[in-house]
């Protein structure tokens, strides 16, 4: 047991800040630290750097553009990444459908795919959830016909984020309806959104920002070629996907980023007599999510570094489950207490300076406008990816063996 | 003591509720919100014919001399419907000052105008160092001949881009901090050397920034009372809001407890999982206990004691807040994606719960501001 | 609606307190002020004092000795009484014994027992729980045999409260274990503890307390005579004694003294540079108990003021279940705030002055001392009188119809 | 980094639990607990067996050299046992105070002492008015000659009243809180002037009250390091005591899950209802939260950079409490009344880990300070 980085990982995290320090455009590096999501072309622009440095998929296999390091090496990069802050690889290229391709895909699927998806030269969106079908997955209705060397799909995708932005989507679709089990006759997909027929329509979340969309699919044919893994068999894929879906999910260089630049803020923020900060009760609640971050910083290097036993012991690690439920719950707390810090002046709705600005930028200060739409539109936090009550669904029959 | 509604105040809510049900569906709303004012003008209307514009006022003064229990009533029946009118502001806030800080005359002149719908009012307090201490003002009155220059900015005065008069907290004396010297003008709206910038609040209401740039006043402006005035009215606008969170609360938990009959997933009604069942008992224990403290809160309005009234208007402010946050925070999270969108009432509960809480003070202003003076229960 | 207390009641409330001042004795005053039960004698005297006033049962029917008086002036004296604080009359004896007996004793029982239930000359228990009857009381087991003019009861019941002091207990016991259903075939029997065949063992809880008992019962004879209500009907009984259970629960009053002492407390508590009370984050946690104790005060008056509607509905007050759940609760937390306020001298075991000093006074503080065996002890109020989780199952079936 | 034991720590691991299966039923601890000393000299000699009463010490001073991995170890499997004997007190915290503060003579002298098990050492520190404050010391130490004579009173001596030595704080200088001026002492319990009251504590331990009557102690009996030491010293043991109460949390957990899965209510095990399920995942997420805090802890015992080391001890202490918490209310809560009593192990681990919880500073008192200190992430 050795529980302290070697030198050699603490050299990586020095090369690393040193190298996004040189990279990260300027007006990038702002609009992440402001709390905003990046433009698209920033996400492209931003992947394509680290695609070209070799650090977009490190944890993809060698052959795939991947690199041969521990999962602590992995943890370092993404851990800067995010507390740079600077844009993440992009989810759905990098950690959902790259591995799935890798595990599942053709070799022309990997030849063809793979150097697309690390450097975002395509940019995928997940066609899971449908409006009947959303922690009970499963349940889908969204079907594909095979009809030559086509399959026409008929039905609705929903809660599909960034679609508007999206070249191709994979998906989940019912190939055999007459299944014996709900699990069986899903097929996985993938296909191009410029085919006829699909059509998107934004679905504005209640923080006014355009995140997510409904994906009507209207007899799109999508060439037989484009389905991973057999035929009937993609609830493995799904699976797959899910599966690899948590420790990312902590969040955890995100929330310290987010951490440290609020004590900035409220070392300034009015607060009639003094600065928000020095107000002890708002700094020990401060300090008390840090302390939970922590922990869950410590329970993330735990998870990763059990990450090849994991693999031989075939059953994920107890504790990977406490990262999707604590990291949410922890990146919820810190939007509240930024809520806290902004006060009345938190009552004025953000400027978006992407869309036609409604407000105008000097009413409140930027930060205080954006912390309750920041706070409405975290509370998705513990609904996707597998509800928090989902997870708990999960443990207890996991490791409790309730 | 007795927590019935008598006959009238059935029949107030009734008709209000019956008013909200016709004139309020979802797509109403939206429409109303997308207005250039954000409210329906049409509805204001309506509120003038049931009476409600006039309630709080003296008979005397063309009012119906109603109290903080039908204020209540209809708050609550306003926070269920997220009605989007400047009831509040104009009622209950700008109604208050008139009531307790102007004089007969002002009153003759201003309230019948309120009751029929005519005039607007909106409170200019806030300003962006304050916070959320009544007693934090920079914003300066000096006196000119007879009347007053008032100079200085006031930042999300709730309704203030369509109010037609703006009571306005100054400084005529004293330290930006001081309890003494804070005055209270009433100022109409397109007097010189006012400027609004209407803008738009989380919640999708609206409010002003407005700057006061040597707006000359009569003496007739300055209402009497001082800081103990604004504390008074803020005190009243806490109950009716603790009421409208009630109103939101209820019709939150209604909506919730039907999507759990009817949602389903792994075949059957979400509502038979024992974890979601004992989210919404709890969501039931808290909107309870925050029904208690807007009764609390109705009973404190009209207390004359003010520290007594502070004091439990702080704990009513704790109370509410804690419940509205859960309740509206479980709404979304027992709903899952859908109340997460625009479409949907369940996200909207959340967000106006969300604004009602950070108005007046938020839940730690309170609480310290309470455990500073020595707590809820104080030796007799 | 009229949400203050009357001129009459608020006189009412300065007869009861002014009463209580002259009539409490003082060594019963000191020992509930330390937080320590009373002991039996203790006990005794004081609800015979209550009884002579004609305030040990209010609530009951006035020709068995209540008073005509409303809710509220009844919960004005149950909170004066707890506030003070002095013994509260003892609950199994006049909660809920009493109330059965009135609504389903015969005559010959309501002579006999309810004067003796009232002034404390019969002590009762309750027999209800078993070791596999807890939240699933309607499972219970044990058994009466009807013989002749006698039942033979045969079981065991345990959480036996204050056994080692009843003259008497009230039991469910099986009569027909062929009936239908669980809740069918049970009677509500009258037991003298001194029949032959009861036997008493303690059963000492985590702080050390003697409180609660299991009683074994071996080919105990009870006359018919005793047999409550129906026969097989006991259910009835039981229901009945459940129902009535709830409103005390809240123990608005007990909690407001607990509160009122500690505040007294921490402020002579040493507490390094300054007294307890003088760190803002303890302070803003009491603060925070009391504003939920208060609205808990109010929705118990609410209960209270609609309990004559109640009657005619046939249902609880929705807010009822929120009395024993939050009062529990506010209960457990003033225990933990103790807990804090004592600091490492709380970690001494406590000194009672009743049993064999296990330790000698002075090692700490009294108060110090049993903080901690308080938090342990007040534990129990979640799961006892229906758990936290059976009130959540009850207001989900009967308020939200699910 | 590495989170696996090597061989070593696995023998020792396997090895300790073995012992303790053997020795450590719930019946023959409750013989111990009632014994004189309320632990097993027996035991206590089986771990002399084991080696590990020399585990911290340096092999040239007689011990193994084992480092805070190993202490983290041996404390767990302690805690999963709720054993009873002085391990903390006199291995982890005298041994502490040994190892940093005391000459190589003592050192030889003491140490295989300590390690074949013949001396047992307690840390006398807290007095009345210190709370959980290390500077705050009000016992006396005054030259006298080449010695100094000790006056004071110090309570809440965990195993105070068994150990041959006691390790005493006191004050050469300064006022009372002064961060200066404090020094540690090394003094047989049998010294004249020393008078011990032994008590029980809260989870039915021992610990003593300890009086200091004009003790006169030799030049040597002052150890080196004065305040710097003793918050090493601290820290160390908070790391032993995090340990502890991860092996509390996790055989409390076992415990509960088993009762879920055995335990009849409604014709079905308890554990087959949803809001049990998930409140036994939350416990399972909040042990995992504890246990990686404990290995922080470990990792932190031996940082040289003073701040940064009480920095992260400080945020240890608060998780660990948290969960601790957590976890012992709910192994309550969920078993029902058969964890209210004496006669089963659960409630024993709520009153191990409420002490636990209260030892060296309770959640406020760290979360307090970590807060002014800056918090846990401090700029790089």
């Amino acid at each position: 047991m050795e529980l302290r980085f070697t030198d050699e990982e603490r050299a990586f995290r020095q090369e690393v800040r040193e190298w996004i320090d040189a990279n990260l455009p300027a007006d990038t590096r702002e609009r992440m630290a402001s709390g905003r999501t990046p433009t698209k072309a920033m996400q492209v622009d931003w992947q394509k750097r680290l695609y070209d440095k070799g650090w977009a998929v490190p944890h993809w296999k060698v052959e795939w553009g991947g690199q041969p390091w521990s999962a602590i090496k992995r943890f370092i990069l993404s851990e800067e990444i995010q507390s740079t802050p600077a844009p993440t690889p992009l989810g759905f290229n990098c950690n959902m459908l790259g591995p799935v391709l890798i595990a599942f895909g053709t070799e022309e699927q990997k030849k063809h795919f793979l150097p697309k998806l690390a450097s975002l030269d395509l940019w995928f969106c997940q066609g899971f959830s449908e409006p009947g079908a959303g922690s009970d997955l499963a349940s889908l209705k969204c079907a594909a016909k095979k009809e030559g060397d086509h399959y026409i799909v008929n039905g609705q995708k929903t809660w599909t984020t960034l679609a508007q932005h999206a070249d191709w989507i994979f998906l989940l679709v019912r190939t055999d309806p007459g299944a014996a089990k709900q699990q069986e006759g899903i097929s996985f997909l993938l296909v191009d959104m410029k085919t006829p027929g699909i059509t998107v329509r934004p679905i504005i979340t209640i923080d006014g920002a355009h995140e997510v969309n409904e994906v009507f699919f209207d007899d799109v044919k999508v060439p037989v070629a484009n389905l991973v893994g057999t035929e009937n068999r993609g609830w493995d894929c799904a699976k797959f996907l899910l599966s690899n879906e948590r420790t990312g999910q902590a969040r955890v260089g995100a929330s310290k980023e987010r951490i440290r630049r609020l004590k900035l803020i409220a070392k300034e923020a009015p607060g009639g007599a003094r600065p928000v900060m020095d107000d002890p009760r708002f700094r020990s609640r401060l300090t008390d999510v840090e302390v939970q971050l922590k922990a869950l910083e410590m329970t993330t290097l735990r998870v990763l570094a059990d990450e090849n036993r994991q693999l031989s012991r075939g059953k994920p690690n107890p504790a990977s489950s406490v990262l999707k439920i604590r990291g949410t719950e922890l990146q919820q707390a810190i939007s509240e207490l930024y809520v806290m810090a902004a006060g009345p002046y938190g009552l004025a709705a953000p400027n978006d300076p992407e869309a036609d600005g409604r407000n105008e930028p000097d009413i409140a200060q930027d930060w205080q406008t954006l912390a309750q739409a920041t706070y409405f539109n975290w509370r998705k936090q513990s609904i996707y990816g597998g509800s928090t009550e989902i997870q708990k669904n999960i443990m207890a029959k996991a490791f409790l063996g309730l | 003591m007795d927590f019935d509604l008598s006959e009238d105040q059935r029949l107030l809510q009734d008709s209000l509720s019956k008013l909200l049900k016709d004139k309020y569906g979802f797509e109403q709303r939206k429409g109303y919100m997308a207005s250039e004012t954000g409210w329906s003008r049409d509805v204001w209307n309506a509120y003038a014919e049931l009476g409600l514009l006039g309630m709080p006022f003296a008979e005397d003064d063309g009012g119906l001399g109603y109290g903080a229990v039908e204020t209540m009533i209809v708050a609550e029946q306003m926070g269920r419907s997220l009605a989007l009118e400047p009831f509040i502001t104009t009622v209950v806030m700008g109604g208050g000052f008139l009531r307790h800080g102007a004089t007969a005359e002002q009153r003759a002149d201003l309230v019948p105008k309120i009751a029929e719908g005519k005039l607007l009012l909106a409170f200019a307090h806030t300003e962006v160092q304050s916070r959320f201490d009544l007693h934090d003002v920079a914003t300066s009155a000096k006196k000119d001949g007879d009347g007053w220059v008032i100079e200085g900015r006031k930042g999300v005065v709730v309704h203030g881009d369509t109010a037609d008069m703006l009571v306005v907290t100054a400084r005529v004396s004293g330290a930006r901090r001081d309890r003494d010297g804070i005055e209270v003008f009433l100022i109409p709206a397109d007097a010189k050397g006012v400027s609004r910038r209407g803008f738009k609040t989380s919640d999708g209401q609206r409010a002003a920034d407005i700057t006061f740039d040597a707006v000359k006043v009569d003496a007739a402006a300055k209402l009497t009372g001082g800081l103990a005035l604004v504390e008074r009215v803020a005190d009243e606008t806490i109950a009716a809001l603790s009421a409208e969170a009630i109103g939101c609360m209820e019709a939150a938990k209604d909506l919730t407890i039907d999507y759990l009959k009817t949602r389903k997933q792994f075949g059957r009604a979400i509502g038979s999982f024992q974890s979601l069942q004992h989210r919404a008992a709890e969501m039931m224990v808290c909107l309870e206990q925050a029904r208690s403290m807007a009764m609390l809160a109705a009973m404190m309005a009209s207390e004359t004691n003010d520290a007594e009234r502070r004091r439990n208007m702080r704990a009513v402010k704790v109370e509410i807040g804690r419940n509205a946050r859960f309740v509206g925070q479980q709404t979304v999270q027992m709903h899952g994606g859908i109340a997460m969108t625009m479409e949907y009432a369940g996200g909207h509960y959340l967000k106006r719960l969300t604004v009602i809480e950070n108005m007046f003070g938020d839940m730690d202003h309170h609480l310290a501001a309470l455990s500073e003076e020595g707590g809820v229960f104080v030796a007799a």
